[in-house]
C-alpha cells in the first residue's frame, strides 16, 4: 500500500486548533472517543525490574498491579475516561510473555467499563528492535535473541500478537534513521539529521507503517501512530534544561521539525490517530492532518524534565505521563500518583471546553513556555502552523519537506530572536545561523541530496547502509 | 465569574459514588442472616441495630434458654456478622462498626461471665504504634475490627519503644503483633523489633502498617506482613490461627485480602 | 501574649479572591514574597527510611540530596522561586539531629540565590509530640523519649532551635483536641469534634501559637502558621475518594469548616502566614485573615488523592506537593519530578497572572471540583467566603464561631443539594440532616456547652482530660 | 488569543541559560594552557580548534623535534585538557567533545608508531549495551571520553548477551566493564553478569550507567557501581587506576563525582 501524502492543511488558521478536539476524531476499545470534544488520559508505566523473568509473573505485574491499580483510581477519583498504554518489554517480543498481557489488560479493561461505566481502551506500543546492522528489512540477516527470529519479521509478529489478543490501539517507536541520528546530535550535523530522519526514516516508516496498518485493520484494531523519539527526544534531552545542554538547544528545536515531516507517514500510510505522546513534533503534524494528537508534559516529570511542560498541552487529545516505573508512594502505588496528576490536568482542559474557555486556556498554557527556549517557541501553536504550512506545500516530496520544515523552523526561531520575543545566548544563536546556511545549501533535487550524503555519511557513521532503506 | 451554566460535569469528572450507591434496605439483608431461635435474634438484632441499651436485657433474656457460648456464636456474634455485610456493601460505614463492635462487646461480657473459666478468644494480638509517631486511629480501629472477629488484644499505645513491645510479645505469647508508622522514618523501629524477637526465638508474624508503610516495606525483613487497611487484619489473622506462617501469608496476600 | 480576634472579613466579597495574592503579603528569605502578585511552589519532602540513624547521614539527606536536588531542577526548569518545606522527623526533637539540617538548608538555599538570582526560603514545621494521656502544657508529666524532656517543654525548644540556626518560616501542625477528633471521627459524632477541635483545639492553639510567634519573633523569624492535619484531614481521607468512605463526605465537609475556626488562632496570635500547606480549611482563612495560604491539591497525589485537587489552587499563594519520600525514578530524583509538576502548575497561574487572566483560570479551577463531592463545594472560594462569614460574625467567641462555621458550610451543601447542583447518595443526605439537627439543638452558652461536653466524652473518650486544655 | 503584551516572561519562569552564559572567547583560556615548545603548541591547537586536516602534519612536524611520548602527552593530551576545560566551562559543548577527539586520535595513530611495542594507556575498559536494549548513544559519548583520557576500549555494541561480557571479561582483563540500559527491565542483565564473573574470581567495578539506572539499582549487586552521566566516567576510571575497589568508589562516590 502506497502513502497518500499530505499536501494540504487541516485547519485554515491556527486559532481553530485547539486541545480535546480533531478533525478527524477516533472511537475505539471500551468508549473512548479520541479528538471528539474531551481530552483523556493516557498513562503509561514500567514494571519492576525482575517481573520481566517469567510471563505469569509479568503479566500479574502489567495487569493485576498497575492497569488494576489504575483503573481503581481513576474510578477513587471519579475520571469518566482511561487509556493505558503498554510500552513492550523487549521480552514480550516472545508470545509466551506477550500474549498473557494483551489479553489481562482487554479484560480488566473491559470488566471496568461494565462494572462502572468508565471508558477504557489499552494501547500496545510495540518495541522496534531492529538494528541498522543487522538490517532493518524483512529477509535481513538473522538476529540475535527473540527466539532466533531475524528483527523485521518478529516487529510485524510482535504487531499481530498485539492486534489478535486485544490491543485496541496499535503504536509503535520505530528506529528508522537512528544510526544517523545519533551521529547527527552528537556532532551537531544537521544535514546527517535531515537525511537520516527526514529523508530514510520517512522512507522506513512507509515500509513499517504500510505493514503495521494492514494487520491492524485485518484485526479492527485501531492504527495510532508513531514518534521520533530515538532522534529528535534524544536531541532535545541532550540539549537539556537550561544549564544543562550537550546540544544547542537551536539545533534541537531544528530537528524537532524535521521529525515531524517523518512521523506523518504513519498517518499517510493508513494510521488514525491517536498518536504517540513522546511525539513532541505532534503540534505540527496536527495542524497538516487534523488526526488526534497524544501528548505529554508538565504531568510527565516521572519521566523527565523539559522546557514545554505546559505548551505541549496546548492542542493535545491524550494526555500522557510518558512513563512511571511501578513502585510504592505515600500516596498510593506510583500509577496512581501520576494518573492522579493527569487526569487533574485532563479535568481542567475539559472544564474549558465545557465553559467555552478553552482557547484561553491554551493560550496561557502556550505563553507559559512560549519564550523559554527555540523548541518551545518554535512548537507554540502559531509557529508550529507556520512549520506545518512548509511541509504541506512540499508534501509530495519527502526531502523536499523535511528540508522545508527544518528551514521554516529556524526562520521562526531567529525572527523570534531578531524580534526579541525569544532570548538566545550566543552560542544558540550561532549554530542557528550555521544551521539555515547548511540548509540553505542544499540540493533542490532529491536524488542529488541522496547522492551526497550516501556518499559522506558512509564514511562517518558506523552502520549505516542505505540497503537498509529499499535504495 | 466563569459561567458554569449547562455544563455536563458528569463528563468532566464523573459521581460514581452516586451511581453505585447501594440502596439496598439493611432489614431485608439482615432478615435472611438473622437467627431463627427468638431470643437469639433479639441479641444479634440489638447489635445489627447498635442498641448499648437493649443489648444487657437481651443477653440476659437469652441465657435463660440457651448456653452462654450459644448466646456469644449464634447471636452477638451473628449480629456482628451481619454488620460486616452490610459494611462490605457499602450500606454501613465506620461509625456503624465501631457502635455495633461496642454493643457486641456489652453482651459478650455479661455472657462470658456464666462460662467457667471464660470464654476462649481465637487467639491475642498485641499492638503498637512505633516509637515517635502519635498517630493511632488506624490502630484503634484495627483493634476493634480483631475484637468483633473473635480475638482479644493487647493494646499497647502510641509511642512505644522497641524493647517495651518486645517484651509483651515475650510475655503474653501472641498470634501476632502489629506495629503502626504514619512515618517512613518511625517504621525502622519494627524491623528492629523484629531482630530482637527473632534473637529471642520468636518467630511469630509481625504486621505493619499504617501511613508509611508499604508492602515492600513491610516484607523487607524477616516476620513482617502487611496490612493495607483495617478491615483486612481479621482475616489474616484467621490464616495464621489456621497454622500459616509469615511466609506463607507473603505468598498468598493477594488472595487473602482480595475481599477486605 | 492573648490573640487578637478577627472580626470582619479581610476582603468585601469572593470575586476579590484570587491565587498569588493576599491582603498582606510577607516577604523573608533570601527574596521570597507570598502574596505579593505570584504564586511559588513550595517542596517538602521525607528522607529515606534509614537515614534518621546519624545526624550526619541526616544531614546528608535533606541537604546533599534533596534540597540540592530540587534546587538544581529549579535551575534547569527555569523557576523563579522555590520555597522548601522540612516536616521535622521526630530524632530532629533532638537538638544534634535538628541544628545539622537546619544550618545546612539555610547555606544551600543561600547559595542558590547568591549563584543564580533564584528567590528561596525553608519553612521548618516542628512535630507536636505531645500526647493528651502526658499532659498538654508545660509542667505537666516527664515523657518517654525525646532526651527525657516533658513534650510541651521539648516542643518550644524545638521552635527554638529552627529560628535560632536558619529557619525562615516557623510552622507547626499542633495536636489539639486530638483526642476528642479521633473518637468523633470513628464515631461521626459532629459534637464531639466541635468541643475537641472548634473549642479546646482553639484553646491549645493560643497557648501554642503565643509562645511560638515570640520565639519567631525573638529571631526575626516568619511564623507561618498551622493546619487541622490531625483533625480534618483525617477526616476527609477516611472519607475517601468516589468509592471508599468509612466516613460520610458531608460529615468530612462539616469538620473541615469547624477547623477553619480553629487553625486561623495562630493568626490572632501574631503568625503571618504563609499557613500550612495541608490546611484544606485555608480558602476560608484566606476570606477572614488576608494572609498567604499554602495550598495543594493535583499536585500532591505523591502524598494523598482527594476530590478538590484543582479546586485548592483557586487562592492559593503557595502551591505544594505536601510530601514525597526521597528515591530515584525515570525522571530523577522523587522530589525533582514532583518539584517539576508544582513548578509547572505554579507558571500556569503566574502567567494568568501577568496575562490578566487569573480569574478565568481560578474559575476553571473551582468549577472542575465544585460539584465532585461536599467538601469540594464548601471550599469554593463563594461558599468558602459564607463560612467565613459566618464566623467572623461570631469572631469573638471560640465556641459560637466554630459552631457557626459548622452550620453554615452544612447549610451550604444542603442548599447546593437542594438547588440540584450537588449530588449527594441518601446516606450521605441522612447525616447532613443529623448535624444540622444535632448542632442547632446545642446550647447558645460557651458555659453550658463545655459542661454538657466535659461530661459527656470524659466517659466516652480516652485520654481526654480538661486540665490539657487549662480548664 | 490571550494577550501576552508586556508580560515579563522572567518572572514567571527565568532563562538561567541566558544569564549564566559564558562570553569569555576559549582562545584566552586556551592560550594559559597551551604548551611552549612551538611544536608541540601547533599540535595542542588542532585539537583544540578540532582541525582534523592539519593535526596529521603537525603531530609529523612535532615528532621530529620531540620524543613521541611527549607529542602524545605534552601536545595532543593537553590540546584534549583544554576542551575539557572548555566543555566544563560550557564554552564547548558535546559536539566540540566529539570533533576534538576524534582529531587527538589522528594525532596518536601517528605518533605512536613511533612508540617500541606500542603505547601503554592508562588501562582497559570493556564497554557494552545490555541485551534488548537498543539505544547506544550515551555508551559511544562515554567511550570517546574515557579514549580521550588516555584508556583503550574494547566496545562490544549494544543488544550483547550476558555470556559474551563474561567471556570478553574474562578474557581482556580490564580495569572495569560497564554495561548501559535504557530500561529497567533490561538492566536487570549486569547482576545477571556480575554473579556470573564471581563465580569465575573476577572482582572488578562493573559500572552501570544509562537512563534507566540509577544509583540504588547499580549499587544492589556486588561489583556495581554507578556513572551518572558520560562526563563521570574517566574521573572514576582514574580513581579505579589508582587502586580504587568497587566498595571504596561507591564509598567516595560524591567526592568523586562531585566535579563531573
Ligand atoms: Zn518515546
Ligand atoms: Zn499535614
Ligand atoms: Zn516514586
Amino acid at each position: 500500500m502506497a502513502a497518500t501524502r499530505f499536501t494540504k492543511m487541516a485547519y485554515s488558521s491556527p486559532d481553530e486548533i485547539v486541545f480535546g478536539t480533531a478533525k478527524s476524531p477516533v472511537s475505539y476499545g471500551f468508549g473512548i472517543k479520541a479528538g471528539a470534544g474531551r481530552v483523556i488520559p493516557e498513562l503509561n508505566y514500567a514494571p519492576r525490574p525482575g517481573t520481566e523473568k517469567d510471563p505469569a509473573r509479568l503479566r500479574k505485574e502489567y495487569v493485576d498491579y498497575i492497569s488494576k491499580d489504575a483503573l481503581n483510581r481513576a474510578i477513587t477519583l471519579g475520571f469518566p475516561d482511561l487509556q493505558l498504554e503498554t510500552e513492550w518489554v523487549s521480552q514480550m517480543g516472545d508470545k509466551k510473555f506477550a500474549v498473557p498481557v494483551v489479553e489481562g489488560q482487554a479484560e480488566i479493561a473491559e470488566k471496568f467499563h461494565k462494572d462502572f461505566g468508565i471508558n477504557t481502551a489499552v494501547r500496545h506500543t510495540i518495541p522496534d528492535q531492529r538494528e541498522a546492522e543487522e538490517g532493518l528489512r524483512t529477509g535481513a540477516k538473522k538476529a540475535k535473541g527473540v527466539g532466533g527470529k531475524a528483527y523485521p519479521e518478529a516487529l510485524f509478529q510482535a504487531a499481530e500478537v498485539a492486534c489478535e489478543n486485544g490491543a485496541n490501539v496499535l503504536s509503535c517507536e520505530t528506529m528508522g534513521g537512528k544510526e544517523l541520528a545519533d551521529y547527527a546530535v552528537t556532532s551537531q550535523d544537521i544535514t546527517a539529521f535531515l537525511y537520516g530522519v527526514g529523508y530514510l526514516g520517512a522512507i522506513d516508516m512507509e515500509y513499517v507503517w504500510s505493514e503495521f496498518v494492514s494487520i491492524a485493520k485485518k484485526n479492527k484494531v485501531t492504527p495510532g501512530g508513531d514518534t521520533n523519539c530515538s532522534g529528535a527526544n534524544v536531541s532535545m534531552f541532550m540539549a537539556g534544561g537550561m544549564m544543562d545542554q550537550d546540544v544547542q538547544k537551536t539545533f534541537s528545536a531544528v530537528t524537532r521539525a524535521i521529525s515531524a515531516a517523518r512521523t506523518m507517514v504513519a498517518m499517510e500510510c493508513g494510521a488514525t490517530g491517536p498518536d504517540k505522546d513522546c511525539g513532541y513534533e505532534g503540534p505540527i503534524i496536527k495542524t497538516i492532518t487534523g488526526r488526534p494528537a497524544a501528548q505529554e508534559g508538565k504531568n510527565c516529570q516521572c519521566a523527565h524534565a523539559d522546557l514545554q511542560g505546559n505548551l505541549m498541552a496546548q492542542i493535545t487529545d491524550l494526555w500522557s505521563n510518558e512513563s512511571v516505573e511501578y513502585h510504592p508512594e505515600f500516596g498510593g502505588s506510583s500509577v496512581q500518583c501520576w494518573l492522579g496528576s493527569l487526569g487533574y490536568e485532563v479535568a481542567l482542559m475539559n472544564t474549558a471546553i465545557a465553559t467555552g474557555q478553552e482557547k484561553t486556556l491554551r493560550d496561557l498554557y502556550m505563553i507559559t513556555d512560549r519564550t523559554r527556549g527555540p523548541e518551545g517557541y518554535m512548537l507554540a501553536y502559531d509557529n508550529a502552523f507556520k512549520v506545518g504550512e512548509a511541509i504541506a506545500k512540499e508534501g509530495k516530496n519527502i526531502y523536499l519537506r523535511a528540508k522545508a520544515a527544518g528551514l521554516a523552523a529556524a526562520k521562526v526561531v531567529k525572527a523570534g530572536n531578531d524580534a526579541k520575543e525569544l532570548g538566545l545566548t550566543t552560542k544558540q544563536r550561532d549554530v542557528l545561523n550555521a544551521i539555515i546556511k547548511e540548509l540553505e545549501a542544499l540540493p533542490a533535487d532529491e536524488a542529488k541530496f541522496a547522492e551526497y550524503c550516501d556518499k559522506k555519511y558512509k564514511e562517518l557513521v558506523p552502520n549505516y547502509n542505505k540497503k537498509n532503506y529499499g535504495l | 465569574m466563569v459561567s458554569s451554566k449547562g455544563v455536563d460535569y458528569a463528563k468532566i469528572l464523573t459521581r460514581y459514588d452516586i451511581k453505585a450507591q447501594n440502596e439496598a434496605s439493611p432489614e431485608k439483608i439482615a432478615e435472611k442472616m438473622l437467627p431463627k431461635d427468638p431470643a437469639l435474634k433479639k441479641v444479634a438484632e440489638t447489635v445489627v441495630w447498635m442498641k448499648f441499651k437493649d443489648v444487657g436485657p437481651a443477653t440476659t433474656d437469652a441465657l435463660k434458654t440457651q448456653k452462654p457460648l450459644d448466646v456469644i456464636n449464634k447471636g452477638l456474634v451473628v449480629g456482628m456478622e451481619i454488620v460486616s455485610k452490610l459494611y462490605a456493601d457499602h450500606i454501613y460505614y465506620l461509625p456503624e462498626i465501631m457502635m455495633a463492635a461496642k454493643t457486641m462487646e456489652i453482651g459478650i461480657a455479661i455472657a462470658e461471665k456464666k462460662i467457667e473459666g471464660g470464654r476462649e478468644t481465637k487467639g491475642l494480638v498485641v499492638m503498637h504504634v512505633a516509637e515517635g509517631d502519635p498517630h493511632d486511629i488506624g490502630k484503634n480501629i484495627a483493634a476493634v475490627m480483631l475484637r468483633s472477629s473473635g480475638y482479644s488484644v493487647i493494646d499497647m499505645g502510641k509511642d512505644v519503644p522497641v524493647d517495651e513491645v518486645v517484651a509483651e510479645v515475650i510475655k503474653a505469647k501472641p498470634l501476632m503483633v502489629t506495629g503502626t508508622a504514619l512515618m517512613t522514618t518511625t517504621m525502622t523501629a519494627f524491623p528492629r523489633a523484629a531482630e530482637k524477637l527473632k534473637a529471642k526465638k520468636v518467630d511469630i508474624p509481625f504486621m505493619a502498617a499504617g501511613g508509611a508503610v508499604n508492602r515492600d516495606f513491610a516484607e523487607s525483613f524477616d516476620m513482617g506482613i502487611f496490612s493495607q487497611k483495617a478491615p483486612q487484619t481479621p482475616p489474616i489473622a484467621d490464616k495464621i490461627k489456621a497454622g500459616y506462617g509469615w511466609k506463607k501469608i507473603r505468598a498468598e496476600w493477594d488472595e487473602i485480602t482480595g475481599g477486605a
